[in-house]
């Protein structure tokens, strides 16, 4: 069945006609762009509320699903119809023995045994250096979810990460974060202890800021990093995830659109994370 | 076969009344090409083109509203020849009829969009897309531009609010057809931000306003007309047929529910559907045991990759 | 203290911004006196009156919509001269002022109306309710009529879909307000008999729409504007606010949470909101815990019944 | 504080200015005129499904609700939103210790713990002369779940009951009636067995009809009773019961308007009972 989807693909990058937005970083996991959206089905096995606000939810998943890789989410629905008209992005923190595990607000209330709907999976692995050693992740006024699974895999692999905390992102229970995790609490100016040498340190950089802040944020974090950095910013060395609310996820409507340098690009479909290089801050 | 517009010399024809709403498609096939079966779609019609390219609008583009959402992206296109450039092949090889959608800025840039895309092999007819504010002299004078640079088929989407007096306006100035109608704008508060945003509204409460604007316009029109707005299910469809549309384009529930679009194209195309038993988990998805998914799938196995087709087409000179 | 219309020789204040719509309140306080407390709003505005008696629309009057309801009635009401001889006594009576919505059928019609209303002691105001189709033209004449024939403040109840340029004709014309806007109407399948029913829609969806409307309007009318259409929080009405409005009219949410009304006035009025704890489960009923309802029914067990009143006044003869 | 309710209400029939329309009913029972709704919660104890499309929700409901007689009802919302915009209306079948039993469509699912709002009581007892002795009950195309707690209370007190059954009506679950009701099978043109006996048998005619075909039946019914009684036909001798959509339920949207002799009257305050005399067929 999987091979079947390989066929029937028509890569991101292919369709909208700009595959060279990501030719040249050959370290991409080519597997990804070869693998479509499906409608499946999933199980809630379990949910575990992990805090005032958030909860986590056990999925038992189409096992196809378990390809998928940090960065990549589910869009989901639940089958008798939810409280929100669009689908909801669900973020996933891990695969665990079959089941992908999901933090979501616990604003919504789901229960054991409901059905969701899910299309899966949207957007793209985070991009990482093959031989990447310091990851340095930076969360300012947004919950660090979408770190929480790429962390444990650079762990897993050796990789030393270290995450910056800011303003809202203060907020999140470290208990569900990877121990090896370094963590560096910000200022509200956006500064840190060593902020200089831990940017210089780092092999790869990846920002997380709320939808409505993104550009800002990612400017000025682009800014300080080009001023670090005499000669140009290389390739695939720093992101910034865009989590926008997405109407179809499909690449369709074009509501998440993000300016680009030279193409523009799509949250839903080329991102999340986004080499800021490429992006027109304007 | 659904003769679309109104016949002369040239007459779009279609095999089944369903097709998507401009703006939630994409601009060619490829958003929703592995989630339903296009071919199975009596027409496919574009994300809305302009003459120049625009960019996405900023601040936020997509707030929820009770039962529906409300978007506001500021129409970002590539420009109608960088779209023809990017996406004239695959409309050529579409499966059916494609149909752009051409934002109706000026008569001047509706005229070079029609002379532009009336060049492009792969489309079957043009919508104009009439401005919220647009008054009856200016869709005579929308409609005669493209006129003079086209013999495609013109269908009009008329704004919801002033659907019959401009039903009537472009039916006078030659349009091949009605599309009834685009929906409203309005104003909500972003809870992200707390801004009031403006944007055109979508969802199931929609149907109501734009099935009544449907009947009222079939009522007086001597063209075909076409109902949009808020479909949701095959029932919903059916209700604009009974009021007097010939075809129906259905919005945002693609986004919600993908195989919905081809659910309500296959039951108005009047194929029978069955819910599937017994599928193995890894090849059910939702609405699959509603077409004939596993088989089309199965057949796919020994064919070449629909994508390993020929390179782009150079397009003629402007 | 607001003052609702435009300054000149009559105005009307009132003391809250919030008000039931016309036709969701009834034609005086009694269907909702033992649901809220009307005291606490700024004002009350009858259903609808015509110079005629009218009579409820034969077959389905009521249709569920997602989130929302169809509701077409046929404006049933007694006439204008029996409404002022069943109600004219008790509006004389009511601890806010009463607003008398008036159909506006024909300039006729309406000249007799407001006539007859004018010499009626617990009138504040009048609502005169734009037709769909209204036309600038139209609207100018109606407000003539009522204008020759009372000095009672005019507001003028505007349909969605024409707003800004009605809206302008009735300032033109001498409004003292415009209230945007009246709910657009739909057509809806009624499961009940599988019949298409048109009528008025209603919900929390309309919000948006209205919103919309009252926004531009705000922008151009250089007098009140009272928005309404949607509003089922203190959230929504304070969007309405902001938008440009001076006050706001509740309409459904009054049918499916009789309380929020009052909610909503108190929270606009400014007046703090607490939730009760430990009442007694006879005494505590929903919403109650955010008003002081408690106290009031408690003051209560001494007074006289309010139903106690003296025998309504005869009316001098016309 | 049920005393102070009934000083703080103003009755049904004042306020709409029409007093007399039952003025002359002296066998109407008083205090239901006197008792303004409320509006108070409800929580479901109990759901108890009593055929394919049917459930019995068992309420325990506000006291004051204990005083509720058979026609009366409950506009109900589910207190966190339900699938319907609009409050539903819920017919009891009966009060039993202590606890509101209504009888409702399956579709709607309600679970044993939620809370609902209700307006309550809705609409007037069904109004009985005093020494009846035999009464007729119609349904037609409609469930009989209205006549459930009136049955009961008239066989209780040793009046005998004729429950005459048509079309979808004959779909109700016997079992659900009170096993003393006799029953009779009407066909599709509306006739049964003895049909000018039982009709001159009866003391008191109750009929339901489906709204949407409530004015046809109820004319058609009202003839044929004219018919037979060659003097006039009594007052509060025929009634029909009016189960229209209701939008407020409390007699301010006047959607429920049901074309009067006299006076029009409403479905919501003044029903579901109506004396068919006092109704003006066009
Ligand atoms: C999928 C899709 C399909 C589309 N299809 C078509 C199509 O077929 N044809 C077509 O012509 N277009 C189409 N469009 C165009 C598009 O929907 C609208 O043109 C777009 O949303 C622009 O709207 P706006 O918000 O700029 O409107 P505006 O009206 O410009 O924006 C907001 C308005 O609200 C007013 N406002 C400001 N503050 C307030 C306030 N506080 N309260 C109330 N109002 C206020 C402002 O004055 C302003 O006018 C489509 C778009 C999409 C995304
Ligand atoms: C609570 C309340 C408040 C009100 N407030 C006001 C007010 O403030 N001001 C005011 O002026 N009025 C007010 N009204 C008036 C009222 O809402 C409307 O005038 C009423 O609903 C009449 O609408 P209608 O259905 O007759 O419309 P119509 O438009 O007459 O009825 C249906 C229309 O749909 C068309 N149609 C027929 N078949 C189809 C089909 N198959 N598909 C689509 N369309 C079809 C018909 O041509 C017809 O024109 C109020 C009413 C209520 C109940
Ligand atoms: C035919 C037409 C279609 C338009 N569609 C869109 C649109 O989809 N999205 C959008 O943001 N603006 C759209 N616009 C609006 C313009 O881009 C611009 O925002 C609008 O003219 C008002 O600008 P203002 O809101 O800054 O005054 C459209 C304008 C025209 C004339
Ligand atoms: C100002 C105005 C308000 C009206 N309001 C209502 C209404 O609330 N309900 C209704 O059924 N008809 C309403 N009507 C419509 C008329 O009663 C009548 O139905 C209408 O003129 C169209 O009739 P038709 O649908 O039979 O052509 C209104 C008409 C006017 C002029
Ligand atoms: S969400 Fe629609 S294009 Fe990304
Ligand atoms: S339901 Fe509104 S008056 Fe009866």
């Amino acid at each position: 069945m999987r091979i079947i989807l390989v066929w029937t693909v028509w890569s991101s990058g292919v369709r909208r006609g700009h595959q060279d937005t990501w030719a040249n970083l050959q370290f991409y996991p080519a597997r990804c762009t070869l693998w479509p959206m499906r409608e499946t089905q999933a199980i809630i096995e379990r949910v575990r509320r992990v805090s005032d606000t958030l909860q986590q939810l056990h999925l038992s998943v189409d096992p196809s699903l378990a390809q998928a890789q940090a960065g990549q989410s589910l869009f989901a629905a639940p089958l008798n119809g939810g409280e929100s008209y669009l689908r909801e992005q669900w973020i996933p923190v891990g695969l665990r023995e079959g089941q992908m595990v999901v933090e979501i607000p616990s604003a919504h209330p789901y229960t054991p045994g409901q059905v969701v709907s899910l299309l899966a999976p949207l957007g793209r692995a985070i991009p990482l250096r093959p031989h990447l050693q310091h990851m340095l992740l930076i969360a300012n006024d947004a919950l660090p979810t979408p770190f929480v699974w790429l962390a444990g895999d650079l762990c897993a692999r050796g990789a030393a990460v270290t995450l910056v905390l800011g303003g809202r992102a203060l907020a999140y229970p470290l208990e569900l974060l990877p121990a090896e995790v370094e963590i560096l609490r910000a200022d509200t100016d956006w500064r840190w202890p060593d902020q200089v040498e831990t940017l210089t340190w780092a092999d790869q950089v990846i920002a997380l800021a709320p939808p409505y802040a993104c550009a800002e944020v990612y400017a000025g974090l682009y800014d300080t990093i080009s001023q670090l950095r005499v000669q140009n910013v290389p390739d695939g060395y720093v992101f910034g995830l865009y989590y926008y609310r997405l109407a179809c996820g499909t690449g369709a409507c074009l509501a998440c659109q993000i300016p680009g340098q030279k193409y523009d690009l799509l949250a839903c479909t080329d991102g999340p994370a986004v080499d800021l290089k490429k992006v027109a801050f304007r | 076969m659904i003769e679309l517009t109104r016949p002369g010399k040239t007459s779009l024809v279609i095999d089944n009344p369903v097709m998507p709403a401009a703006g939630t498609f994409g601009f060619d096939h490829a958003p929703y090409r592995a989630l339903i079966d296009v071919g199975k779609l009596g027409a496919v019609v574009t994300n809305p083109l302009t003459w120049r390219p625009r960019r996405v609008a900023r601040g936020p583009r997509v707030v929820p509203l009770p039962s529906g959402v409300l978007i506001h992206t500021g129409l970002p296109n590539p420009g109608t020849n960088r779209a023809i450039k990017q996406y004239g092949a695959r409309w050529a090889r579409s499966e059916v009829p494609v149909i752009v959608h051409v934002v109706a800025t000026s008569p001047a840039d509706v005229a070079r969009c029609a002379n532009a895309l009336d060049r492009c092999e792969g489309v079957a007819a043009l919508e104009i897309g009439l401005h919220d504010q647009a008054t009856p002299d200016d869709v005579a004078q929308i409609l005669a531009a493209a006129e003079a640079n086209t013999l495609l088929p013109l269908l009009v989407r008329v704004p919801l609010y002033q659907a019959v007096p401009l039903a009537r306006a472009a039916e006078a100035a030659g349009a091949g057809a009605l599309v009834i109608a685009a929906p409203p704008r309005g104003t909500t508060r972003d809870p992200e931000t707390g801004q009031l945003v403006g944007g055109r509204i979508y969802g199931p409460w929609l149907k109501a306003q734009a099935l009544r604007a449907t009947g009222q316009v079939a009522q007086i029109a001597g063209i075909p007309v076409i109902g949009s707005g808020g479909i949701h299910s095959p029932d919903d469809a059916r209700d604009f047929i009974e009021a007097g549309a010939i075809a129906v384009q259905v919005d945002s529930v693609t986004w919600t529910q993908p195989h919905m679009l081809e659910v309500i194209a296959r039951n108005l195309g009047g194929l029978e559907l069955t819910r599937a038993v017994g599928a193995l988990s890894d090849e059910w998805e939702p609405g699959m045991g509603q077409t004939m998914r596993i088989d089309r799938e199965r057949a796919r196995r020994g064919t070449p990759p629909e994508d390993d087709s020929p390179p782009d087409k150079p397009l003629p000179p402007k």
